[in-house]
């Protein structure tokens, strides 16, 4: 209610996620659905409001029209405020014309403009496609403590990974003194985690700097950062020590939804400290039948299942008939698998139907079989083929 | 539908005791994840009604909660929306009330400051997935003063309480409407307490019956109407599953597991039962769940064998537990070796490790809410 | 702020029965477009309150309806918002309640399902924008058990209540309570009847002082507290206006002429007093206007004489009527050449054309709600 | 909450608005401020709203960032639904590469999902830049009585004016017989409003057909509509009668400003039965001076007038100081008016401040003087000339 905002969350959910294909080939990568229930964006969205952030921007690009009507009014997030909330910010043309987003700084310049408005201290920059659930706020209480410029969250991964992540290298009071994008020797093993936390002087003065620069790519972790950093502005590190998923590959897609089945599984749902908030589509309770057995699983709601299901994840509304038989799989909304059907390290996207009989087994070795969106399924798919 | 809804919430010619000790009728817990209300809502929502007056006498605190500003139906509009009646709201409106006319007498200046057309008014005392607009359809064709909702299969309506019924003539008018001391086989038409009546004209019959001293809707307002040939009937087709007594509830719970029932009850896609968002995790089954015949919601965490049951929300079924014929309510835990047949355990119980609990259909076991056995 | 809220709705201390007649002391207008509760709500949420309790006993409805599911405020949250109390809500509650006491422990069960540490708790008595974030401040810094808001300067008091105020030392803390038969220039420190505490701390106090039979929240809880010197002062420094009767309320409306009240009060850009939503045109002023000195809401129609008046949304000043020193409340209409001077004039009023209704600040001429002159 | 909707609005937000530049430099022109509290897109809005209507997509791309804030989850129109509602549909980029719209019937063609999602049988296609009051209900069931597969709203223009316009021309019983965009020789006086009505099948097949030949412009007027016409559709005009402004140049904008004051405004505002809906922001009520007098003229919330102000339109929270007089004018929000100033046939944008003194005198034989949005004004400006 007050004209002001602590902290302004700016959500990059513009990414194509081309190594999730064919699961976003009619829509962006946060939007892809995940754990039974969500879609990916959630835990960001949802990681906002427990840490005290009611403000959010989602800068959108590619294919949005389902994410922008996932995301609605903001109200599953209790995000439709009449101050703050969560705000939808596409491309757009102006007086002397129009782009779409470049790099993701380039995405952020473009509406400095909506930032303002809330007259932040900080702002935090947050990407829409990693599974996690965290603290923002202690991390701004370490940037505050700090007096810092820009903090960046990082984890810690194994040394052989290193090269694949921005590295940070710290002094003993974490400080930044070295950055490096992928770089071939890392010499740490603090990978950022593209979540950052700016004194919103220090972003403005940045972003218009880089944006004046013709030769930047207008990325934060290609140009803003490594500028800053040249400039000697206070940057520190925060290392992160929860869950973290990157789901950018089928297969890494598949992990992290297994991650949330179990007794204990690494990836907690039903804590209601930090409940994951996402919006309901119309359903009802899912009704488990005579001939039924589902262990070791998650399943979302309207499901009428008569089949075997084990270490899998059945999303909302779908049909499992009976002698099926369904092992590591991924089965999406208001899919239909038929009887006596066999699937084995598969993801079954929204919508398909498995005729009765048919049998598709992955290979455990590589990416599990994707069966598309929509698709009639009547023939056996063996040994990782695609469809 | 230029139509206002209004819905009685508190219990009339019920008697389920144990399930309204702490709350009203309308807020009892069906099906899983729904309240008995939502039904009543969504059936006025569908039909188009935007304009609901819910009467409540004493607590109706968790209905109230349930329903907030009434968003989860679109119903927190500017103009129209979800009006809650409590007593003492209004000036002149001192006491409770025990029947219906009295509540309405009550809310007179409500009925009163609504502009639509019609009022489509009724009772919480079952579950139904009804075409209101049919029931006005019939209603503005047959030019009838009042329309009675009916139905000619009564699920699980009790064998022990006074019922409604109405003689109806082959061309559906209602020729005699009464009030019998218990059902028996030969009642063919049993009142659903739900009735379509113009606005202005239910103001005047309002008035006029408590003017000459009446105390019931039934026996003063509709009696008479139906003496002067003004009374349609109209039959609820889909499956109306009454919770009249603790027996009849757990029977009509059960009777979700019936694929058909399930269907027209909550799976219609153009009729969609809605209730309060809840934010649950998805339903996690563990090693040794065994789960057949039932139905579980969301946010429940299953590890036991389930039969033939229907498990709420946040509901912990413990590894070795065996729940049968039974209805647990959100957030009550089964521990581990516990044996529970023909049971409702009401919310936020705990039944420890080893127990067994086990009544019958016709009597069954009842664990109050936040008890722990 | 880790607080919850709690209004009492009701009137303890007022007399402003005309504008009670209808409605709860918290629902009656002021200041051209607010009710008196939107000062103590906007307050609260100024402040990072999220979760309110709003105490009702009787004829609360257009309060209900002011308030709705609370989204005017940003209140209507999945797990917090606005939630109404009134009788019968819960079980257990089964009469209304006489005063602060007898309220606070009728809705315990609230009080104790919140998981806030702190409650801001108080009454509707007067208008104010104030700082709770200050008063939480040395309420915490003081470690003091409870912290007590108070004005060194209560406009607009009446003089013929009873008045609670407080004897302070140098320090802040509270060393006396007195109930006055009335004010008088002697006193320095009026109450507000505005209080902070720990959560769990009040409900124990409450529990205590009811078990041993207290029935006063000031005698027998407040009071013993200060000799124990466990109860700090907060002074409320910008202007309280107070709307103890009839001729307080014209002056408390009428102080808001000033340039620096209606300041300190309304424009505060950080501390916004925020009300519902009406979607009123903008006020239009036809050939004949001549307004002077005045506040004029939206939705009016002025062609008329108006000075030194407070003029409500949708009300209608016609050509040649004058109307002077006077509140004219939402929708009413002033006729042709009729004259008002110190004149309160409910909602819906219709002044015809000719009248002329003349009181004085100390005795204000009334008209009441939707009544024809 | 059903799961169809009968009839979805489109509207077309996206237009430049050169026309009424400077006001439309930053802001699109449906979200200008008209009226002391509205902006011109409440009107097509609220006329959905009150007819009945309760799912609107937003068509936007030039300088949409005011306009998407404005319209936020709908909520001041009551659109913030969980099934239907108001939808902001800016452009994006899909699998195949993404374009900004190219004409009016290329927009909703890039949103038939959209539309397909509530499975409408009738399509309203609105603009968001004109000022009327119009039941879309009516028209809705003479479409369906007519069992038209089209149905364009026509109003009545002087015969000296028709070649300003599309032009239908009809026969006995409102079938349209022939339509020319802007002929030299009209045949008829019934201009198109640009406000249609499609049965949503005829609508998707000829949006497809259209978007298949590769030299239509995409546009309704231009090509739809004729191309519809050509292949004998049932296409009816329905003569629409009340208030109607186009406010597409700077003297029609302040002219039907002009039109809601006084005793009997030909622009009714303040119909309990057709409310316009506006987002609030927030103010207090106006405070009106000893020395003031406001005579003529309508008044947002929040201004402090303490000069004369005669057939004028003043908007929120504007300060007006004593000795001043303002005549003719309209003043936006947040503007300062100092002492002594004399302000005559002016539009002065949002925030602007005028110095004490100054005298600003707009010449009535052509636009008025425009005083720009932030701009501060010391020296006299006389006769229509620009600051």
């Amino acid at each position: 209610m007050l004209s002001k905002k602590k902290c302004v969350a700016m959500l990059l959910a513009g990414g194509q996620g081309s190594r999730l294909a064919p699961l976003t080939t009619y829509i962006a990568k946060p939007a892809v659905p995940f754990a039974a229930r969500y879609r990916i964006i959630d835990f960001s969205i949802s990681n906002c409001v427990n840490s005290g952030i009611d403000t959010v921007g989602v800068l959108t690009q590619y294919q949005p029209l389902e994410l922008n009507d996932y995301l609605g009014t903001g109200s599953p997030w209790d995000l439709d405020l009449r101050f703050g909330g969560l705000h939808i910010l596409p491309p757009y043309q102006a007086q002397k014309g129009g782009d779409w987003f470049k790099g993701t700084a380039n995405a952020i310049y473009q509406n400095i403009k909506f930032i303002k408005r809330y007259n932040p201290d900080y702002v935090l920059i947050l990407s829409g496609d990693h599974i996690y659930k965290m603290d923002y706020d202690i991390m701004l209480q370490e940037h505050i403590e700090n007096g810092a410029d820009c903090t960046i969250a990082v984890i810690d991964v194994p040394l052989e990974e290193a090269s694949r992540f921005g590295i940070m290298t710290t002094d003993e009071k974490g400080r930044i003194t070295e950055f490096a994008e992928k770089p071939e020797n890392p010499k740490s093993t603090q990978a950022s985690m593209g979540v950052y936390i700016f004194s919103t002087d220090a972003l403005i003065k940045y972003l218009e700097e880089d944006e004046a620069n013709p030769e930047s790519e207008n990325d934060f972790g290609k140009n803003v950062i490594p500028a800053m950093l040249a400039d000697g502005q206070k940057m520190y590190a925060y290392l992160y020590k929860g869950y973290w998923r990157d789901v950018g590959t089928l297969s890494s897609y598949w992990a992290a939804n297994m991650d949330a089945i179990g007794d204990k599984p690494e990836l907690v749902l039903n804590d209601p400290g930090w409940r994951i908030y996402y919006r309901h589509s119309f359903n009802y309770p899912q009704y488990i039948g005579e001939n039924a057995l589902v262990t070791n699983s998650i399943c979302g709601a309207g499901n009428e299942i008569d089949g075997k299901v084990n270490n899998s994840v059945i999303f909302n509304n779908a049909i499992i008939e009976k002698d099926t038989d369904i092992e590591g799989s991924i089965i999406m909304s208001e899919c239909h698998i038929g009887k006596g059907v066999k699937i084995d390290y598969a993801i079954v996207d929204h919508g398909a139907v498995i005729k009765d009989g048919v049998t598709i087994i992955g290979d455990r070795s590589g990416d599990p079989v994707i069966i598309e969106r929509d698709s009639v399924v009547s023939g056996d798919i063996m040994e990782g083929g695609r469809k | 539908m230029n139509a206002v809804g209004l819905i009685f919430a508190d219990s009339y010619d019920v008697a389920i005791d144990e399930l309204t000790a702490q709350r009203t009728l309308a807020a009892i817990p069906f099906g899983a994840r729904y309240r008995v209300i939502d039904f009543k809502l969504s059936n006025m929502v569908n039909a188009g009604i935007r304009n609901i007056g819910i009467i409540t006498t004493q607590k109706y605190s968790s209905l109230m909660w349930h329903i907030r500003g009434g968003s989860f139906w679109d119903l927190d509009r500017k103009q129209s929306g979800i009006r809650f009646l409590p007593p003492y709201a209004y000036e002149g409106v001192n006491s409770n009330y025990e029947n219906r006319l009295e509540a309405m007498l009550a809310h007179l200046n409500y009925l009163k400051e609504c502009r639509e057309k019609y009022v489509v008014f009724g009772c919480c005392n079952y579950v139904e997935n009804v075409s209101y607009e049919e029931a006005m359809k019939l209603h503005v064709d047959t030019d009838a003063t009042i329309t009675c909702i009916y139905t000619k299969n009564p699920i699980n309506k009790s064998k022990n309480l006074h019922v409604t019924t109405y003689e109806i003539a082959d061309d559906g008018k209602i020729t005699g409407c009464y009030f019998e001391d218990k059902l028996n086989g030969s009642q063919k038409n049993v009142s659903a307490s739900t009735f379509i009546i113009k606005r202005e004209e239910l103001i005047q019959l309002i008035e006029k019956a408590s003017r000459s001293g009446g105390v019931s809707f039934r026996n003063d307002v509709l009696v008479p109407l139906i003496k002067e040939g003004k009374v349609m009937a109209c039959e609820a087709k889909r499956p109306m599953l009454f919770i009249d007594d603790l027996s009849c509830y757990l029977k009509s719970n059960l009777k979700l597991l019936e694929p058909d029932t399930r269907k027209q009850l909550l799976k219609n896609e153009d009729r969609p039962i809605v209730t309060r968002v809840k934010d649950s995790a998805p339903t996690r089954y563990g090693k040794y769940a065994v789960v057949t015949n039932s139905i579980i919601a969301d946010g429940a965490i299953i590890d036991g064998e389930v039969r033939n049951s229907i498990i709420f929300r946040g509901v912990r079924v413990k590894k070795g537990a065996v729940v049968e014929n039974s209805v647990i309510m959100q957030d009550s835990t089964i521990g581990t070796g516990a044996h529970l047949n023909y049971a409702v355990i009401d919310k936020d119980a705990v039944i420890q490790d080893g127990r067994l609990l086990s009544g019958y259909i016709t009597h069954p076991f009842f664990a109050g809410k936040g008890v722990v056995i």
